[in-house]
């Protein structure tokens, strides 16, 4: 699937997207940040706390409970400042 | 009922859009035009950037728009959000929404603009006047419990 | 702060007024325009007649006005209300508030308008398509109830 | 003091204005509207629902029980319908 940055994540991460595989097991977004922060000091640092960043499940709002089984694209960014 | 969504960095004619919210019809009784424009903070800043998700601005903004419509009796919707560089004094965003009464029309617009600020994957970073790129804007709580005031 | 106060027969300019609200300023950061229009009822109206009382509707907007400021920190106001014959499709009333923050200028310009439609000295009477003068619009309990919730 | 009327009050009555010298013991907006309506059936039309019509004295709403005294120019109209 396709990972997407935005904002302070993005550069956290130092790039706007990639795809990656999931192991077996990785089920939810959660589980998914997990995995992620795992990779790496830059994926660490952009989920350092807890429940901070948001996500989206190909273009739909998702908690981080939701399940990325055919899921296209997943993002990641911080609380929206539009308006 | 008409809605027009649209995700721009050009600026927006509020006129223009007004004048294509009510053309030829007689059955408008109110039109409340909200805009939001960038601040310069006190002279610190010198520009706001603002970045979006593109595909999910509209989608998230579409979605906005059908509870609006669920909810008011609206003849027309308006909803144009910038993004890229924006000077203090310009437009960032334009809310227009048209019905046969103002109770309607003021509810839609300010349910609008709040559900905006919370929901729509919009993300501003200030430049500051000394030429430096400043920090990303902090979402405010308070633009949460503003959301929350209109339940479910 | 600023505040425009104008009676005439004249249609007005939403554009140009709202450039004359925010020009040269970079501390607004929100605009709400309240255009109310006069509806053909179904086809049934020819116009909308507007009688006022001279002197009196100047003053009591300006104490509407008054109060609009001590309520809420707005940078500027301007209110414009027609007088005379007014076509469908056309605009009676124009409301603009801008501060420096949505919530604010969405109060302020509901406020305002509550207040005009319950206590400034404006009267309607309906023209209706077949030549004849109709009868005046009587005055809703809803609009004193939109008042009365602004409380004191 | 000068009397000026508006929309559906100034057509019953006839008149848009009329300069008056009420009598000794019209003290409030209520006596006064009571002595117009023993001045003829257009009064008693005009005013005709008890608490319809609405006042001001000089640009200024007030109620029935205001009193009168130093009034330069007192207003008889229906509940507005403007905005």
């Amino acid at each position: 699937m396709k990972l997407v940055y935005f904002a302070w994540v993005r550069e956290r991460i130092g790039r706007t997207d990639e795809q990656v595989d999931a192991p077996a097991g990785v089920e939810t977004v959660a589980d998914l940040v997990r995995w992620l922060k795992s990779r790496g000091e830059e994926y660490a640092y952009a989920f350092e706390n807890e429940g901070v960043v948001r996500a989206a499940i190909d273009h739909v709002h998702v908690k981080p409970e939701a399940r990325i089984a055919g899921a296209q694209e997943i993002a990641f960014f911080p609380p929206m400042t539009g308006g | 009922m008409a809605a027009t969504i649209r995700i721009q960095a050009e600026p927006f004619d509020v006129a223009a859009e007004t004048a294509d919210l009510t053309r030829g019809r007689a059955d408008i009784g109110a039109v409340v035009a909200f805009t939001g424009l960038c601040r310069d903070e006190g002279g610190r800043l010198a520009a706001l950037e603002l970045e979006h998700y593109p595909g999910m601005a509209e989608a998230e903004i579409a979605r906005i728009v059908a509870q609006a419509q669920d909810r008011w009796p609206l003849h027309g919707l308006t909803i144009i959000h910038r993004f890229g560089m924006i000077r203090p004094g310009e437009e960032i965003v334009l809310v227009l929404a048209a019905s046969a009464h103002r109770q309607a029309a003021f509810e839609a617009a300010s349910f609008l603009m709040d559900y905006l600020k919370a929901h729509a994957p919009f993300w501003k970073r200030e430049h500051l006047k000394d030429g430096t790129a400043g920090a990303w804007v902090e979402a405010k709580e308070s633009d949460d419990q503003a959301m929350e005031r209109w339940g479910r």
